[in-house]
């Protein structure tokens, strides 16, 4: 009898496995699990490169995301608003994507409310620009120019918050989050040409290999690596939130996957061991 | 001598230009009509030649010289109407498989055959759809508006999400059939994704995060092995495959552009 | 790179000499010339699945991925005319769900034939191929419902794959179907490896056709594209010792090297 | 109940994203009455939408807009052109739709070339690595050296298992091979490892719609 359960490990119903899987994501949204955090020294950098900024400098977010990358995307999007908020700079917000746009700015007007930004004078959100190579080469030279309008048609111009700012030499740093490879463009457009600025990029888990080359040569100063980075920066920021939330449910359900190998292998092991 | 030709296909003024469009159909009809009577044995070379007339455009536009302030040769300006005619032409087919759609599930209507609910449902989904799609783009109407951001966001989206989203049931079944210690490959594929999974996560990063980072042993680290696999062994491995990948890709396409490809589409009497 | 000239070198030897290696061989091949091809474990399958289909009375599924109407979607084409030559002969039922209405005008008229050359016309069903969705998940479920709903004996999936290569491979396998797969994509691979039964990797894909049908033109076009990845390897070989050289500061050697790499520079993108 | 009713007229969207959702995401279980109801909406929506951006991204911007607004009306012999696709039903003209296939196979592979060029010369020039590697500061750098040894050996022996016609009789040839096809599971080993986070995000945001963004039993 002590046989066949072991033999049995093998063919555990895949229904049993899916509702095993269903637990592990769900709990953790209503019994918040405290999991080690370890931060990935790429995570650190752009922490640092965020945290170096003078105060009232200039911050770009480009928000280049849409609803099917939300659980990735979101919270690295209000992970790096936050930070840059609680360090008082001035923030710029726009989006290459449509719905990217709608997001990017329901998170900035509740996160500006919390830290008591105001429109105009400590934000901006420029709304949706298309082409993004386009939009790239002509910001290098001439920010208001680029971004004459904002999300709502108003004109920036005169908006306090861009005050002093003419080309990319007066901005401190990009930050772009994405769940397309469009770091390249910034790497080849925009970012050798101030050598001052900083380069941040937030990509879905998928697209991390990609950033490898471009980190170490620094032309990227520091990524959060899909949902589990930034879970590491709202650690970093003492501000758990829904990347918090959800790395307990992912981490979790790496390990069901990891054990449910192994538990695989035994019972394999023990069928192989009975027949031979 | 190219002048006029020019000046026949510049574009015309907007009172005049429907008596070219008009002449443009008949014409083409007239040209339709002559190739009904193509005679059999000229019907394969015609179809060689616009298969190839239609590659030397992307050929020659890529291979002629070009001026190097500009970057461009004389075919360069034409991509991008090239490009839009090749979307024309391929979005024409649409209507086959729309008409594919309805030929099936029409008929499971007609019939009343068991589970004709469900193409009914298909079909309302999609003059809704088209209905609501259309006037969201080209009225003002308020409600219909409402009613398209419902059925694209709330509807569509939302399912597109979903499904999408069954990967991950799949993927854990997946894995636990396939990474047993079989055999050698499957005991190696086991391995690279285990302690890539390990890599992924605190839990399994906090395995190994004693390590002091810049010692000699540095390089076992979870995040560093992860790395390396993935920059060195992946990058290397997925290359090799690329370049065969394209070496392949060039050879189907130049049997295609002169064609030289053989199998039943290619091969049939016509 | 927009255009050839501007680096017509590297275009020139690479490009253009593999292209004419390939021309080269496909016509010494039509003067016939016997040409060997190895094994491709995961073709041989192909015979055995259907077989399986037929014993157990059940639908032979094919998907020709979610591609749009091009190279790819045409080789798998040729492979499912072959498939459904086998079909033909032996009366399977199948279903082939499609994409792409550009493809799916294509493959109608592609199994038709097939049917036709079999002398079978009368057991092609026209609804058996159906265009599904242009939207990725939306043409997911749609299979994933399919390969449920009819119990499929076998799956073959050729073409090129998305993310949902394992919601029909994992479906597939829930209802116990024999699965041989092959994609260009090669990220979808690891999926397919771990629920089909074959897997076909990389352009094996496109030797496919050649191994299946043994045409004296395509097998050509197998040795020119293996002349093609030798002329590869070995320039990559160069290249390495271009650049040991040109780093080890050995007078001359080292400027030979360099030029050597010049030659094939290219700005990498965003570089 | 007409606190529901309310809350449904409020936010319907959501809702019905609900619903789709539980109804799609019960095929997991087993393919059931109510995954094919929504299995069909969901396909014939899609239809729609491709219907509809046929419409507004092709049939209008390409062929309505330059003939009736701009006068190109030369447009109009495309249309006619793509017309012959129909007499693919024709038993007896249905040769005439291989023009237009034929013309769009024609426009597929004549593009090759520019692709080819664009994906693969810049990796072909980025393969050549030297096995010599000095630091910056002119040092020795052997991890780095060894790195791309091992990335060439990867490249060279991966690459000699997708040689078909040479027939694989020498030992060397063969055992390189094997070891590429190792190697390669290597690879796939761990992109399968890689994926598994970005699909587990997907189900993590499902769950939270569920229960966040639909229930608000979540912040």
């Amino acid at each position: 009898m002590q046989e066949s359960f072991w033999q049995k490990l093998q063919f555990i119903d895949r229904r049993i496995l899916y509702a095993l899987l269903l637990i592990v994501i769900i709990a953790p949204l209503f019994l918040p699990i405290r999991l080690p955090t370890v931060t990935m020294p790429s995570t650190q950098r752009l922490y640092d490169a965020i945290e170096s900024i003078p105060p009232d400098g200039f911050i770009i977010i480009s928000s280049t995301w849409s609803g099917g990358t939300r659980a990735e995307n979101m919270p690295q999007t209000i992970a790096i608003l936050r930070h840059a908020m609680q360090r008082r700079l001035r923030v710029a917000v726009f989006s290459f994507d449509v719905q990217g746009t709608q997001l990017s700015l329901d998170i900035a007007k509740r996160l500006a409310q919390e830290y008591g930004y105001e429109y105009g004078k400590d934000w901006v959100h420029w709304g949706f620009r298309p082409q993004a190579e386009v939009v790239m080469k002509s910001l290098v030279r001439d920010i208001p120019g680029t971004f004459d309008k904002d999300y709502d048609g108003k004109p920036t111009k005169d908006m306090p918050v861009m005050r002093g700012i003419r080309d990319i030499d007066d901005v401190d740093a990009i930050v772009e989050i994405a769940a397309s490879g469009i770091h390249l463009s910034w790497i080849g457009l925009v970012v050798g040409v101030n050598p001052e600025l900083k380069f941040g990029f937030c990509p879905t888990s998928v697209m991390v290999p990609e950033t490898y080359p471009y980190l170490a040569s620094g032309q990227i100063v520091g990524t959060m690596e899909g949902m589990r980075g930034a879970a590491e920066y709202e650690s970093l920021l003492r501000k758990p939130g829904l990347a918090s939330v959800g790395m307990g449910s992912i981490s979790l359900a790496h390990v069901l996957v990891m054990l449910l190998i192994v538990i695989g292998n035994i019972g394999y092991f023990a069928s192989r061991r009975r027949r031979s | 001598m190219l002048e006029p030709i020019r000046q026949f296909f510049a574009p015309k003024p907007l009172d005049v230009v429907a008596y070219y469009v008009v002449g443009a159909v008949v014409f083409s009809i007239l040209v339709i009509i002559l190739l009904l009577n193509l005679p059999a044995r000229l019907r394969k070379p015609l179809i060689a030649l616009v298969t190839f007339g239609a590659g030397l455009f992307y050929v020659t536009e890529f291979f002629w010289p070009i001026d190097k302030n500009t970057n461009k040769n004389f075919l360069t300006d034409y991509l991008v109407s090239a490009s839009k005619l090749g979307s024309l032409l391929a979005g024409m087919t649409l209507t086959l498989g729309i008409l594919s759609l309805l030929r099936v599930h029409g008929r499971n209507i007609v019939r009343l055959r068991s589970g004709w609910y469900n193409s009914l449902a298909l079909l309302t989904a999609m003059v809704a759809m088209v209905v609501f799609g259309l006037m969201d783009k080209y009225s003002d109407n308020a409600t219909a508006k409402k009613v398209f951001n419902v059925l694209f966001e709330g509807m569509l989206i939302n399912m597109d999400a979903t499904m999408f989203s069954l990967i991950a049931f799949y993927i854990v079944s997946a894995s636990y059939r396939a990474f047993r210690i079989r055999s050698i490959e499957a005991t190696i594929l086991m391995t690279a994704a285990f302690l890539v999974m390990l890599a992924q996560v605190p839990v399994g990063l906090a395995l190994t995060s004693w390590i002091p980072r810049d010692g000699v042993w540095d390089s076992l680290r979870l995040e560093v092995v992860k790395e390396w696999l993935l920059t060195v062994l992946n990058a290397a491995a997925l290359r090799a495959i690329a370049f065969g990948l394209g070496i392949g890709g060039l050879a189907i396409s130049l049997r295609i552009w002169l064609s030289l490809e053989r199998g039943a589409y290619f091969e049939k009497e016509i | 790179m927009q255009h050839a000239f501007e680096k017509i070198w590297p275009v020139l030897i690479v490009e253009v000499l593999t292209a004419v290696i390939i021309i080269w061989r496909i016509l010494s091949a039509q003067r016939g010339k016997e040409l060997f091809i190895r094994r491709i474990p995961g073709l041989n399958a192909i015979d055995e699945a259907i077989g399986r289909a037929t014993e157990m009375g059940r639908p032979v599924l094919m998907v020709p991925g979610i591609g749009g109407f091009g190279i790819i979607a045409l080789q798998a084409l040729s492979i499912f005319s072959y498939i459904a030559r086998s079909t033909a002969k032996f009366g399977n039922r199948i279903l082939m769900p499609v994409a792409d209405a550009t493809v799916y005008t294509v493959a109608e008229e592609v199994i038709r034939d097939a049917y036709q050359a079999e002398g079978h016309p009368e057991r092609f069903d026209p609804d058996s191929i159906r265009f599904l969705s242009d939207r990725q998940f939306a043409f997911a479920s749609g299979v994933a419902g399919l390969i449920q709903r009819e119990k499929i004996a076998s799956s073959f999936m050729f073409g090129e794959f998305f993310a949902e290569s394992l919601i029909f491979a994992e479906t597939g396998n829930m209802v116990g179907a024999i699965q041989v797969a092959g994609t260009t994509q090669t990220t979808q691979i690891p999926f397919f490896i771990a629920a089909c039964d074959y897997t076909i990797i990389g352009d094996e894909y496109y030797a496919a056709s050649a191994y299946i049908s043994r045409n004296p033109t395509m097998l050509g076009s197998i040795v020119g594209q293996d002349f093609g990845k030798l002329l590869i390897v070995g320039l990559c070989l160069v290249g390495s010792v271009a650049a040991t050289v040109a780093a080890l500061d050995v007078p001359l050697l080292s400027t030979a090297g360099e030029l050597f790499m010049q030659l094939f520079r290219i700005r990498e993108p965003g570089g | 109940m007409e606190q529901l009713w309310q809350d449904f007229l409020s936010r319907p969207g959501v809702y019905l994203g609900a619903i789709c959702t539980l109804a799609l995401m019960s095929l997991i279980y087993r393919e059931n009455a109510v995954y094919r109801f929504f299995e069909h909406i969901f396909i014939g929506l899609a239809a729609g939408f491709s219907i509809v951006a046929l419409v507004k991204n092709i049939l209008d911007p390409f062929l309505y807009q330059p003939v009736f607004q701009k006068g190109e009306w030369y447009w109009t012999f495309v249309f006619m052109f793509g017309l012959l696709f129909y007499f693919i039903h024709s038993r007896k003209y249905n040769w005439l739709s291989r023009l237009p296939i034929g013309f769009l196979m024609g426009f597929s592979a004549g593009q090759t070339f520019q692709i080819f060029a664009n994906t693969y010369l810049p990796q072909l020039s980025d393969s050549f690595r030297p096995l010599y590697v000095t630091t910056p500061d002119g040092a020795v750098d052997i991890a780095k050296g060894i790195n791309n040894f091992i990335f060439m050996l990867v490249l060279v022996s991966v690459m000699s298992y997708f040689f078909f016609s040479f027939e694989q009789k020498s030992r060397a040839i063969r055992s390189s091979a094997q070891f590429g096809r190792w190697v390669m599971m290597v690879a796939f080993g761990a992109i399968f490892g890689t994926t598994i986070m970005a699909r587990m995000a997907l189900l993590f945001d499902r769950m939270y719609y569920i229960f966040g963004d639909w229930l608000r039993l979540v912040r």
